[in-house]
């Protein structure tokens, strides 16, 4: 599988904000995407993600073999914005047992997700009574619990304390190295650079431009 | 003198020692067999004498429903009255089974106006020739009853318990100008419901043939109601425990996990 | 027994035995469910917190 | 999309949203009347029909423009759009979902309602067929109002004046099919075969246009 | 407190759908119930005030509920309440704006729909007046039930519930007093002053009450 | 002027949170609150900022020269929690408008403190129209345009950029150079610790005691 995106152009309400990005993923490639504030980080991860229309160019998603894109490309994604998509009156199992229902493909039991990011045994808490961390460190929890091969993240980290970004960044290099991919936009470094150097593209949108560790398809 | 005081004293310190949950789970355990044992007891003596008396030259046999309906409707007005005093207690001196005792009653409160509205109706029907009519004492029950729903929906809507107690509280409060509404709408306006007979002090107007049965059922039904109240106490009570102990798991793996990520 | 009213009383007591039983048995119900919890959670060592005489619901 | 289902009526009636407070506000409703026409039983029991299509349609729109609204603010609908091959499916199901939990209780509460308004059994059973098939088609298109609501930041005066043209047409005929079935000269057929076309004709129309104006809608 | 009322009207313009979703709502009623009640005028205009004022008061029940929610929801109630002396205050501010923005535009389209009910001139000024001393005091007691549903995501149809006992006398009040305008022997003056005094009881009792709930409300 | 906690309590839903906290912060002095998600970051700030009801203790506001607390020390705060406090429909002008005239004391003007936090001439655009971090300076932006002594805010470099974090531990160092005092949530450091190092306290709540570069009125 291969995540293809050629020419990508971005607008929020008329006014470009990104232009001509060309860049492809390959199994087990993570994409790091930084810039300042209202740099167009959200505005990328959400052209890919389906959720905003670009105004130039595509993004496909090439199955190993076959020769056209694979459509649409966002049901093979997890989308993890700003907002937690949680349920505050619903328990933290209902919560993450909806939307492993609503996905589809169960990957592993929700225990063992709450288990992953560090919070053992807080499946009936209403969601309402978690910490801005602990809610974040839930909604994480949901792309574990049902199987999408690319993950398009959002400031993941954003509320988590250190302990949790290891945590995190553990669970990403066990996503890559399962074949998976990542995009993230982020502030800080998702803590992954230094292990799997060769793996992880960044993409600084504030000069508009990718630049990588390796050579890029481009 | 001192000897009241001494006694109002030992009853409020006891009063203050059911505030230990653990404590009110023991005395409930031991209460709630005797009070329906009791209650059985009662509800056998007073159907006995209820069935056995003669018909009312006016009412014919429909007298009979008289003997659930008016005990409902006055457990109705007391659950409420119960609840009211336990939003003071809320509220004034929080005491902290008072919570406990309105988020209990609600249901039962509004299970006993449900049969006082229904038996009522079942009433109507014979005596005045319809299931209802918009008269004042027939709309306050009525009203009696959406307010009890309402704080049943309210206090299941919030789960959080303090939070719910206060707003509880407050509502229960405002929703008790309709009590005296209920008691005294017959003598205010001229409507077709029977007014007070039971509980003119002086000289009941009723014969005695009825009375008795309907003051057995009527203290029957008020043990019976204290019975499910005690239950249904218990239950709110352990289910703030189990609550409280799932939190504080959850809490205490999350420190733990937390020492050991630093 | 009742005469013509039959239609009416039987009714109301009938249906007054009904909600009170079905109360009753509500409550029961809730009552069992709530002790298997509990079980459940003191086998799993979750124990209550030691300020015991303070009460967990202090309206506080 | 069955855990969608059940997930939105989980919430429903967890929150004090559904049933039950659906059916108060109801009895609310029904209950206030008399105060202000006065207890007139002859009066009482020719409005009444209008009086319980009045507070069904009322119950029914009350909380309907937070139909998708809250599933936005908090993130929910961004992965429900990517996750979904069929957004006029998503709608439908919460459209469903919505009368499941407000307007269908209240319907079947409509024979005690009834009785207080001292309506004949067959009027009765006439408000309680036109509600059945009639109130679906509010939900339906309430669903358009409130995705228009979603996508435009400004959009809320939008909702009532989008739907009230649509909403009105339905009143009109389960109101007049409903009175058809009481009063002698005039049908109850006609109208109630045309409230069943309208039903049927917003389950569809209702779905597709709100899924394409929520697909819009993100930004 | 000047600025709240401005920002809290603006956005009634703005995003809220406040008070043309209210004469909408109330435009509904008034089509609907001709319908119901047949052509016969007579009968029309002798309900038409009772008919007035309940759809008046459903009207202002409406969106109530998120009088506090959205202030809560973003964080803004956290700040408002660390910033002021008193949210008695606060909550009499939030009062007024609401009654301007939904509760006065409805009101002052009363007239249009006294005329489709076929209502006297008389009758008409009776209800405006009625309507405008009334239902603030409704806003109020709304206020309570806002304050009690604030955390509740769909707290509107509760809210209606949980306020009923207090609203009826302000209804039974108002349209008494309509009526005494009209008809010869009711007296108006005698219920009139009441409802006066019920409003003003209200924007004391409901703003103390509604702001000691939200002082406990936060979380 | 001078704030002082004596053996504070808090809870939540009658689980304690912490307890027996100490301190007090004079004139010019911060405190930065750190610990894992979950810790109580947060409930403290809140009870602090009297949004919540401390089970014990007291939180005082002492005048200089008088005896007694000022009452109650919230209208002397500004409280910045997780959510952003802005009305997306109005105006970023139309939002600080309002902040300014509601909480009093205006200090400088709505476009000069945009230009402190960085976004000058958005005045018109609808808070809607911009970025997470954008946002998040507009509501710190906030805190300038009108006078507090003491400012409460809870993580609030969450979504900011680099810059802007430079920007904003300028913004807190100038608020404690004018006598202001500052309590601060944070997972990052703040940026100020090196220049300022005597008058940064911080309290860790994993631990749930007082530790500090300089020794504490306890
Ligand atoms: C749905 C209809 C009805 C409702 C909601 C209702 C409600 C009540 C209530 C609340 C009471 C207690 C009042 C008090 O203690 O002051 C009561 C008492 C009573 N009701 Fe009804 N009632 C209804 C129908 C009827 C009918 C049809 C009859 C008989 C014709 C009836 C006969 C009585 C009698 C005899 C009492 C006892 C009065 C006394 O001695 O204090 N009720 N009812
Ligand atoms: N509204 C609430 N009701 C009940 N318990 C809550 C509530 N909010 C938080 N808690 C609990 O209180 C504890 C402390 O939460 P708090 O929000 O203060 O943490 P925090 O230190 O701010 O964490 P974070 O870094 O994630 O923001 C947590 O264990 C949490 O589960
Ligand atoms: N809903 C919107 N409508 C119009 N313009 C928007 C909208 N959201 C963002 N923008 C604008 O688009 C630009 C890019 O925003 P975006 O949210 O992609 O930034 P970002 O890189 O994610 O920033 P941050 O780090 O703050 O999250 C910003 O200049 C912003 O003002
Ligand atoms: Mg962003
Ligand atoms: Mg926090």
């Amino acid at each position: 599988m291969k995540l293809v995106i050629e020419n990508l152009n971005g607008e929020r309400s008329g006014q470009p904000i990104f232009s001509s990005l060309n860049f492809s993923l390959e199994e087990g490639q993570a994409l790091v995407v930084t810039g300042s504030n209202g740099s167009g980080k959200s505005t990328l991860l959400r052209v890919i993600a389906g959720l905003l229309n670009a105004s130039d160019g595509s993004v496909l998603l090439i199955d190993s073999g076959q020769d056209e894109g694979v459509s649409p490309p966002h049901e093979y994604m997890h989308y993890l914005g700003h907002q937690n998509a949680l349920k505050l009156a619903l328990s933290v199992e209902e919560n993450l047992n909806f939307w492993q229902e609503f996905c589809g493909i169960p990957l592993i039991g929700i225990s063992e997700a709450l288990v992953k990011v560090g919070l053992p045994g807080i499946e009936h808490l209403p969601a309402a009574y978690l910490s801005a961390g602990q809610k974040r460190r839930v909604s994480i929890a949901k792309l574990l619990v049902s199987y999408k091969p690319i993950w398009v993240v959002d400031e993941p980290t954003s509320a988590l304390d250190k302990a949790s970004e290891v945590l995190f960044a553990k669970l990403i290099e066990e996503h890559l190295s399962s074949g998976g991919m990542v995009i993230a936009a982020t502030h800080q470094s998702l803590g992954i650079d230094s292990d799997n150097n060769e793996q992880i593209k960044t993409l600084n949108l504030d000069k508009n431009r990718l630049s990588s560790k390796e050579q890029l398809v481009d | 003198m001192t000897d009241v005081t001494t006694k109002s004293v030992g009853f409020w310190a006891w009063f203050w020692d059911l505030a230990n949950p653990t404590r009110f789970l023991a005395v409930a355990s031991w209460l709630i067999p005797v009070l329906a044992i009791i209650t059985v007891t009662l509800l056998g003596i007073g159907l006995y004498l209820g069935f056995s008396a003669p018909q009312d030259y006016q009412q014919g046999a429909t007298v009979q429903i008289m003997f659930i309906h008016v005990p409902s409707s006055w457990i109705a007005m007391m659950c409420y009255s119960v609840m009211s005093v336990s939003a003071l207690g809320s509220l004034v001196w929080r005491h902290p089974l008072a919570d406990v005792s309105i988020r209990a009653a609600a249901p039962i409160g509004a299970a006993f106006t449900f049969l006082a509205l229904l038996t009522g109706s079942l009433w109507g029907k014979p005596m005045w020739g319809t299931w209802w009519v918009w008269d004042a004492r027939l709309t306050s029950v009525l009203i009696l009853f959406i307010i009890y729903m309402g704080l049943i929906a309210l206090s299941r809507a919030i789960e959080e318990p303090i939070t719910a107690a206060r707003s509880l509280a407050i509502i229960t409060l405002i929703g008790f100008i309709n009590i005296p509404i209920i008691k005294f709408s017959v003598n205010w306006w001229n409507t077709l419901h029977q007014p007070a007979s039971v509980s003119r002090l002086a000289k009941p107007a009723m014969d005695v043939v009825f009375l008795y049965p309907l003051l057995t059922m009527a203290l029957a039904y008020t043990t019976l109601f204290f019975t499910l109240h005690l239950m249904a106490m218990r239950n709110e009570i352990l289910r703030r425990r189990i609550r409280s102990m799932r939190m504080s798991a959850a809490r205490r793996i999350d420190t733990q996990s937390a020492s050991q990520g630093n | 027994m009742f005469g013509d009213h039959a239609a009416f009383i039987i009714p109301a007591y009938a249906v007054s035995i009904l909600v009170i039983l079905l109360l009753i048995i509500w409550l029961r119900i809730q009552y069992s469910n709530r002790q298997k919890e509990l079980l459940i959670l003191e086998q799993s060592g979750v124990k209550r917190r030691a300020a015991k005489t303070q009460g967990e619901n202090s309206g506080k | 999309m069955m855990s969608l289902l059940l997930r939105d009526m989980r919430l429903a009636f967890r929150v004090g949203g559904g049933a039950l407070t659906g059916i108060l506000f109801f009895l609310v409703v029904v209950t206030i009347v008399p105060f202000a026409v006065g207890p007139d039983l002859n009066l009482l029991s020719k409005i009444g029909p209008a009086i319980l299509w009045i507070a069904a349609l009322l119950a029914s729109l009350l909380g309907l423009d937070r139909l998708f609204q809250q599933d936005r603010e908090d993130g929910t609908l961004d992965v429900i759009i990517i996750q979904s091959h069929s957004l006029t499916a998503i709608v439908f199901i919460k459209c469903l979902s919505h009368w499941l939990a407000n307007g269908l209780p209240l319907i079947l509460a409509t024979p005690i309602f009834g009785l207080f308004m001292n309506m004949e059994p067959l009027a009765i059973a006439a408000v309680l067929a036109t509600l059945i098939v009639g109130t679906p088609a509010i939900t339906f298109i309430g669903a358009v109002g409130a995705a228009a609501t979603v996508s435009l930041p400004r959009g809320g005066l939008l909702l009532a004046v989008l739907i009230l043209p649509l909403v009105i047409p339905v009143l009109i005929f389960g109101v007049s099919a409903t009175y058809g079935a009481i009063q002698d000269p005039a049908p109850f057929t006609s109208p109630f075969l045309i409230l069943c076309a309208l039903t049927l004709f917003f389950s569809v129309l209702g779905p597709i246009t709100a899924g394409w104006m929520l697909a819009q809608s993100t930004d």
